[in-house]
């Protein structure tokens, strides 16, 4: 049984729905991409499954317990952590204290290995988070979800902002993440960045998975291609 | 002070004895002008004591959930006459008083943040979290709560002071050289400043601290490093709405007035101090609640008392001009 | 129907309601206390819709509009008993009063947002209350001020409940009318725009504190306006008339009614007026029940009773002040005209 | 080729921090410029000078001849910089078209005495620039809909389209890319390429180095608030200290 | 089936003020009961009002009032800002209004149709400096409370002492529920006034009497009748010993209409004795009651409102009320002292 089970997920906001029935595994160990245009759902999809939103109908199962509806706090306990869309840092308190929060009971305890990953962010400390750049805050977005040493890690669109050396790192750390034995789920606009480090990959459409399978097929894939890879092959 | 009033019938009223006494009340020695600004001093430190005590409360409740609690002035009248109902039921000593007034305004809290707050949260789309009228909408229906809260304690005690038995008043005087102070004075500087540095090391050094704060900045993000956003938010205001009731109660005794709408001043001034301070800032509430008592007394030596609250709201738009976002507050979100 | 036509049919309605229909019914009761009533309401409303242009479309919590209210109903007062002019002058000259006072307390203010501005404006409504309760030699303090001329327009004597009430709905709608223009149009965008993100409304080349100070300004004339009828069809004020509580009624208003929607002001004051009125019968409770009624509209309704975007679609609609763009299929209207 | 805008000396300090350090650049009329560099190199920093949005510690800044530091945000734009924000900034409860109407609106100038009582002169211009900037982009099927309901690719659109509602003589785009696909990028790449080529000068800054790369004439280089490059992108791009700053080892 | 003639009574039911109105309510229907029971040829009823002290309100439930058309008196309001606001209601339709303690000087001077009947700082002010100057005080401080009615404690007082040669040598406003006196006091103290003439109720007396002591200061303190009341005493404690004040009623006055007015209001609302403001609507109810009387068997608006100015040497349980030419009343002043935790009368 895959680490992370989703089952006919059907998310609603008001009266319109806008995931229609999603089914995803993720193997202990494996990282999936999310690929799909602007709009498609695969936000949505995220905060369903950190319990942001609700769920409507299907089921969320993570290591055999369901977790659907369950409370995001308790989804974080178990061990399900996210860089969400949007940063959602906290931009009032320091970097150290972003950094502690996401530590959660740990606190500071993985201090040591998140840090070198992004040596700005160590000169950064005192500063408020609010006041980093761009880049700085996603960075330190990324930083705070490793913070807890999760099992399962969503990352939503973790390369958007960061400079070029930067996204390169960002895939290889994802791939050295799954070293350690965490599986990924991640969400991306950089397709041709996602397909190389991912196992398996899932393009959305109008929110429905309407193409799934390993990832090295789907980066030869013609649609994927043409709609994502803007129209050249992947190197 | 003699027992009996030598000035309770006009014949035994000696001018000659009442200068005397007069004048012994400001000390012998030191001029008499000095003494007089000491104790306006004292008196606005005691009055900017009584307001702080009711703004470390608020600016806890409005620092984790920015928005005003217009029911915050009336968890502190339910304190009061918590503690009267209390008082005049079985007359315990006041720290049994304070811990069972505590104790409803815990149940007080939590309901109110049941009632008036927790319902708007169900709204997590990005056009109702970015939208004034749905911030503004959680103000009126704490406000409509306290109307309906005021209007019942109306009916059900009537709206006059209730008479509190006069031996549990907090106003014996205490002579310190040439002013003078009460009991009250000291009983509220002692649990303000409990209430302060608690509340400070609570904040600054624990883990439920930084889960409180965490939520202030970022409710979102809170739900995405798994803290407990429901739970935080409720204790938050049992917490503040304890801080709440117990000022009333004290502030109750300490003039001895207690009546439904009697927080409705104290909640203003606190509200002014807490912005004033710079909204999430505890210390900065405190300080400004004393800036502000300290103005009204020091006006009233230089202005007819009428105009006192002139010049502390006066002292608050300065403030502002010079420090738009409170003394303490952070900066605004860089562009 | 054509597109021309509805506008002009629904300001034909509203016409009809508020100056023929309402008065008829009222008239056929025969009951003064129900033009009272209504002139009270109509007063609110002004109120309402003034408050719903600086805090419902520009965004700025504004605690201490009474004041306002205050500052043109004392000019209209004091102009008539020691000037002796009559409410031809009084009305205009009370809105501009309120809004010289208006700017005057914008100024310092006005780089202020959100919370820290909404204070302000709660002290400088206390600050302007304390004026008019302890300037005793102007403003006659708590003596309050008999207003000694009623309602008079060219010599006519129009103090009557029921010809009040015509004057009073008169110079409502005309003030509703600018309110109007103002919330829906290019200039009530630029508002709301500060409402959203003033810095970045800055960015688009608005002057957000000239904005800011206009919209202040105006809102204060039509308090002041709102002042105006008040001190004369009253006849008698004191400066309890023009306190926090009262400022905070007209907010509920504003909010109940919708934020950011001029329909819903005007509701949000009719049903905090009339409420209130209806529950009489019902004695000593009926103000918990105003707060519970109050209660459980914001429950229910968090955006008010006419939310502000179906108020904007229903103006557009009904009102003819869309613009239709180019490309768009009939029927989608989206500008201002 | 006249000279928009100049920078001179352009520096910011927070604290002990040099954002910004002693910038200097022209930007002709009609030029496409790149700006780009590490993360933290300071460029929506200097993008904020140039836009008021925060004060220089040293330097000046020229746009047109006149000296704008010091002045106010809106008065830099209404000489004709229209901007974007690298976090989106929409007014979220306002429709697409209202939006879109603020910068024109902010331009061709608005108050109260006109709302009242002008013509429909002012309001038609103002609609038809914001009509225009929607079809510019292509939004003009959403104009009705409130910009908090729409994707986060239409709402970059949607931010271009209020700065060109301004009709400025500059436009500053601060990560327009950010979150869009490969596909997605080509079609923004051409669009800003199109309004280029209608005579728009085009400041920009971007991570994704295809776009860069592939539009700009003229790419600045920042790496801790210092230029350390100024050339076309061919040079720049195999500048050794920019592949060592910024860009890495391309595989 | 008796013939029934209405009378209307606004007042605050509800609101910071209700205290009072709700008095005045248990007061009007102690009268009223009585009277309905005494065989007269037709029964009155009171329709109550809420005013709220709110002026909106007042004028909304005037034209209520003047609306129905079997109401031909109407009593109240509370507040003289209300009663006044109202007044211009009445005085439009003419509806004879009597209210029992709007004291504004200029509530009666706005029509024929405004009557109160609650002394005036007119009478009290002068008769207060008479008895504070006679009794050798020379340097006074007045405070009073900044409303219509405190602007008139002060300056009919310091009028009335100047005359007699003595000084006042501090005069200030204090906001109605002013929680903290202590500034002021302060300040009193260093002007080293004789004694203090005050202006207040009984919760801001009470109030000033406790800080007052707590900062040991014993100057005497002197008050108006609004002061009266038994709650002042059961919130000052001991504080309250020695003020004089003037009153027009007291409880232990031995008359026979005040003693069964006293035990009726025990009986009825189970608190101790009533204060001035009770007595003063209890007179004006049956003052008004009396003037139907006069006027039956044809009760109009006007002629409830001459024999209301007719109305002389009415004995009610604050002294006999005679409303002269400008419909004020004029009433015998009791020199009171608080002793003992009782109010007693002072010999002159
Ligand atoms: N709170 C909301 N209220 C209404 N509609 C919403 C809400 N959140 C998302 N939507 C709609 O749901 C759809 C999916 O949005 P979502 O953010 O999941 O897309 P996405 O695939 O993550 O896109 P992007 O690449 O832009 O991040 C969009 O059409 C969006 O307009
Ligand atoms: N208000 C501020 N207070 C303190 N430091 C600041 C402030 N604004 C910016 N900084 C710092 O200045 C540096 C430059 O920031 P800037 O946003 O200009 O970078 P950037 O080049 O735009 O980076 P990115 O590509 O990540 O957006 C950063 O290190 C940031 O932390
Ligand atoms: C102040 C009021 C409550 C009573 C006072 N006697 C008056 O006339 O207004
Ligand atoms: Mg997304
Ligand atoms: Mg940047």
């Amino acid at each position: 049984m895959a680490l992370l089970e989703v089952r006919d997920l059907h998310v609603s906001m008001g009266v319109q729905e806008i995931l229609h029935g999603i089914d995803i595994d993720l193997g202990e160990g494996e990282i999936v991409a999310m690929l799909g245009a602007n709009g498609v759902g695969k936000t949505t999809l995220m905060r369903a499954l950190s319990g942001i939103y609700r769920v409507r109908g299907g089921t969320i199962t993570l290591a055999g317990e369901d977790i659907t509806n369950a409370p995001s706090h308790t989804i974080v306990a178990r061990g399900l952590c996210q860089a969400p869309e949007g940063r959602q840092i906290f931009a009032t308190m320091s970097v150290r204290e972003n950094l502690v929060l996401g530590g959660g009971p740990q606190g500071l305890a993985r201090i040591d290995e998140v840090l070198p990953l992004f040596p700005i962010l160590g000169e950064r400390m005192g500063q408020a988070a609010g006041s980093l750049s761009g880049g700085e805050q996603q960075m330190l977005c990324i930083a705070r979800a490793l913070m807890r040493s999760p099992r399962v890690l969503l990352l939503d669109e973790p390369s958007l902002g960061l400079a070029p050396k930067l996204v390169k790192l960002i895939f290889d750390l994802v791939a050295r993440i799954r070293e350690q034995g965490v599986s990924i789920l991640i969400v991306e606009q950089n397709a041709r960045g996602a397909l190389r480090v991912a196992d398996r990959a899932a393009v959305m459409e109008g929110g429905r998975v309407v193409l799934a399978g390993p990832a090295a097929e789907l980066a030869n894939d013609p649609r994927i291609v043409e709609a994502y890879l803007g129209g050249h092959v992947a190197g | 002070m003699a027992g009996t009033s030598p000035a309770m019938t006009l014949e035994s009223v000696d001018l000659e004895d009442d200068w005397h006494e007069f004048s012994g009340f400001f000390g012998p020695n030191l001029p008499v002008a000095m003494d007089y600004y000491l104790q306006q001093l004292a008196i606005g430190l005691s009055l900017g004591m009584v307001y702080a005590l009711m703004a470390i409360g608020f600016t806890l409740i409005f620092g984790v959930l920015n928005v005003v609690n217009f029911a915050h002035g009336e968890v502190y009248t339910i304190g009061a006459f918590t503690g009267l109902v209390v008082i005049s039921a079985f007359a315990p000593p006041l720290i049994v008083v304070l811990l069972l007034v505590v104790a409803v305004g815990a149940l007080a809290g939590v309901g109110l943040e049941r009632i008036a707050f927790k319902p708007f949260r169900r709204f997590s789309d990005e056009a109702s979290l970015k939208s004034r009228a749905m911030r503004e909408a959680t103000l009126m229906s704490s406000l409509a709560v306290s109307i309906v809260v005021r209007e019942a304690v109306e009916i059900g005690f009537g709206s006059q002071f209730q008479t509190v038995p006069l031996d549990r008043l907090l106003n014996s005087p205490i002579s310190l050289g040439p002013i003078t102070i009460v009991s009250g004075d000291v009983i509220i500087f002692v649990v303000a400043a409990l209430m302060l540095g608690g509340l400070q090391y609570v904040l600054k050094r624990t883990n439920v601290g930084l889960s409180i704060r965490a939520v202030s900045s970022n409710p979102l993000g809170a739900k995405y490093v798994g803290i407990n956003t429901d739970r935080t938010i409720i204790w938050t205001f049992a917490v503040g709405s304890m801080m709440g009731a117990a000022a009333g109660i004290l502030v109750g005794l300490y003039y001895g007035a207690i009546f439904p709408s009697m927080g409705f001043i104290p909640g203003i001034k606190a509200f002014v101090a807490m912005v004033m301070g710079g909204l999430s800032s505890i210390p900065g509430a405190v300080i400004c609640a004393l800036i502000l008592g300290f103005s009204e007394s020091i006006a009233t030596i230089f202005v007819p008392s009428v105009w006192a609250d002139m010049v502390a709201y006066g002292f608050l738009i300065v403030t502002l001009i010079f420090f738009p976002r409170g003394i303490f507050g952070g900066a605004r979100d860089r562009v | 129907m054509s597109d021309r036509l509805r506008p002009l049919l629904v300001v034909a309605a509203v016409l009809v309601l508020v100056l023929g229909v309402v008065p008829a019914v009222l008239g056929a009761f025969d009951r003064s206390y129900l033009y009272q009533v209504a002139n009270l309401a109509l007063i609110f409303v002004l109120l309402a819709a003034s408050m719903h242009l600086v805090t419902g479309v520009a965004g700025l919590l504004q605690l201490g509009h009474a004041a306002f209210y205050g500052v043109g109903a004392y000019t209209a007062a004091l102009l008539t008993t020691e000037a002796g002019l009559s409410f031809g002058w009084t009305l205009p000259l009370a809105g501009l009063g309120a809004a010289f006072v208006a700017v005057l307390v914008a100024l310092p203010t006005m780089r202020l947002v959100s919370i820290y501005f909404a204070v302000a404006t709660l002290g400088i409504g206390q600050m302007l209350y304390l004026v008019m309760l302890n300037w005793v030699p102007v403003t006659k303090g708590p003596n309050g001020i008999l207003v000694t001329s009623g309602l008079t327009l060219f010599g006519y004597d129009l103090s009557r409940p029921a010809s009040a009430y015509f004057v009073v709905a008169v110079v409502t709608l005309a003030s509703l009318w600018v309110i109007h223009r103002l919330s829906h149009s290019y200039y009530g965008n630029a508002l709301r725009s500060l409402r959203e993100d003033d810095q970045c409304a800055d960015a688009m080349g608005l002057d957000t504190v000239r904005l800011k100070i206009e919209s202040f300004a105006v809102s204060g004339f039509f308090a002041g306006i709102a002042g105006a009828l008040w001190a004369h069809t009253a006849g008698y004020i004191s400066p309890a008339d023009f306190s926090f509580p009262q400022s905070i009624l007209i907010l509920a208003m504003v909010v109940v009614g919708g934020l950011g929607s001029l329909p819903g002001a005007v509701i949000g004051a009719l049903v905090l007026i009339l409420l209130p009125e209806v529950l009489r019968p019902v004695g000593d409770f009926r103000n918990i029940i105003v707060g519970g009624v109050l209660f459980f509209s914001i429950l229910l309704m968090p955006k008010g009773i006419i939310g502000e975007v179906s108020a904007l679609d229903l103006v557009r609609r009904q009102l003819g002040g869309a613009w239709r763009g180019e490309g768009t299929k009939a029927g989608s209207e989206v500008g201002w005209r | 080729m006249t000279t928009l805008l100049t920078i001179n000396g352009a520096t910011r300090r927070f604290g002990g921090l040099t954002a910004v350090d002693g910038v200097s650049t022209t930007v002709a009329k009609g030029e496409l410029v790149g700006v780009i560099g590490p993360n933290g190199a300071g460029k929506t920093t200097l993008f904020n000078l140039i836009s008021g949005f925060t004060p220089l510690s040293a330097g000046k800044v020229h746009f047109k001849g006149r000296r704008i530091d010091g002045q106010k945000p809106f008065r830099i734009a209404r000489l004709g910089i229209g901007r974007t924000f690298q976090n989106l900034r929409i007014f979220p409860n306002m429709s697409v078209f209202d939006n879109v109407s603020v910068g024109a609106a902010g331009m061709l100038g608005v108050n109260a005495a006109g709302a009242v009582f002008g013509g429909k002169a002012r309001s038609e211009a103002i609609s038809r620039r914001a009509w225009a900037a929607l079809e510019q982009v292509g939004l003009q099927g959403l104009a009705g809909e409130l910009a908090a309901n729409i994707s986060y690719g239409r709402r970059k659109y949607l931010e271009i389209a209020r700065a060109l509602a301004m009709e400025p003589e500059l436009i500053i785009l601060d990560e327009p890319a950010a979150g869009l696909n490969d596909t997605e990028t080509r079609e923004l790449a051409a669009f800003i390429k199109r309004l280029h080529g209608d005579g728009m000068t085009v400041l920009l800054v971007e991570h994704d180095m295809g776009l860069v790369m592939g539009i700009c004439e003229r790419v600045v280089v920042l790496a801790s608030g210092r230029k350390i490059a100024d050339a076309a992108p061919e040079v720049v791009r195999k500048d050794a200290a920019v592949l060592e700053a910024y860009l890495g080892v391309e595989e | 089936q008796q013939p029934v003639v209405k009378i209307g009574y606004q007042l605050p039911l509800t609101g910071n003020t209700a205290q009072y109105g709700q008095d005045f309510k248990n007061a009007a229907e102690i009268a009223l009961a009585k009277f309905n029971a005494s065989g007269r040829p037709f029964k009155v009823e009171i329709v109550f009002e809420d005013s709220r002290s709110d002026a909106k309100e007042g004028i909304a439930i005037a034209r209520k009032f003047v609306d129905d058309k079997e109401i031909v008196g109407v009593l109240g309001d509370f507040t003289s800002g209300v009663s006044m606001a109202s007044a211009q209601v009445y005085k439009s339709a003419g509806m004879p209004q009597l209210s029992q303690t709007a004291s504004h000087p200029d509530y009666a001077k706005i029509s024929e149709w405004q009557f109160r009947n609650i002394t005036t700082q007119a009478q009290e002010g002068p008769y207060n400096a008479d008895w504070m100057v006679d009794q050798g005080f020379k340097k006074i401080a007045v405070i009073a409370e900044q409303t219509d009615w405190g602007q008139t404690v002060v300056s009919n007082f310091a009028d009335e002492v100047k005359k007699k040669g003595g000084e006042v040598v501090f005069s200030e406003f204090f906001n109605r529920g002013l929680a903290d006196f202590r500034p002021i006091i302060t300040k009193i103290a260093r002007e080293k006034p004789d004694a203090i003439y005050t202006g207040f109720f009984y919760e801001d007396g009470a109030q000033f009497l406790k800080q007052m002591k707590q900062l040991g200061l014993t100057i005497p303190v002197y008050s108006t009748s609004a002061a009266y009341n038994q709650k002042l005493i059961e919130l000052a404690g001991a504080d309250a010993e020695g003020m004089h004040l003037t009153a027009t009623f007291l409880p232990s006055n031995p008359a026979p209409q005040v003693q069964e007015f006293v035990a009726a209001w025990k009986e009825k609302t189970g608190q101790a004795e009533p204060g001035q403001f009770p007595a003063q609507a209890y007179d004006a109810v049956n003052i008004m009651l009396a003037a139907l009387e006069k006027a039956w068997p044809e009760p109009t608006r006007e002629k409830v409102r001459d024999a209301l100015a007719a109305t002389k040497d009415f004995p009610g349980v604050t002294g006999d009320t005679t409303f002269d030419a400008h419909r004020e009343p004029a009433k015998k002043l009791t020199k009171a002292v608080v002793k003992g935790g009782q109010f007693v009368a002072v010999a002159d």
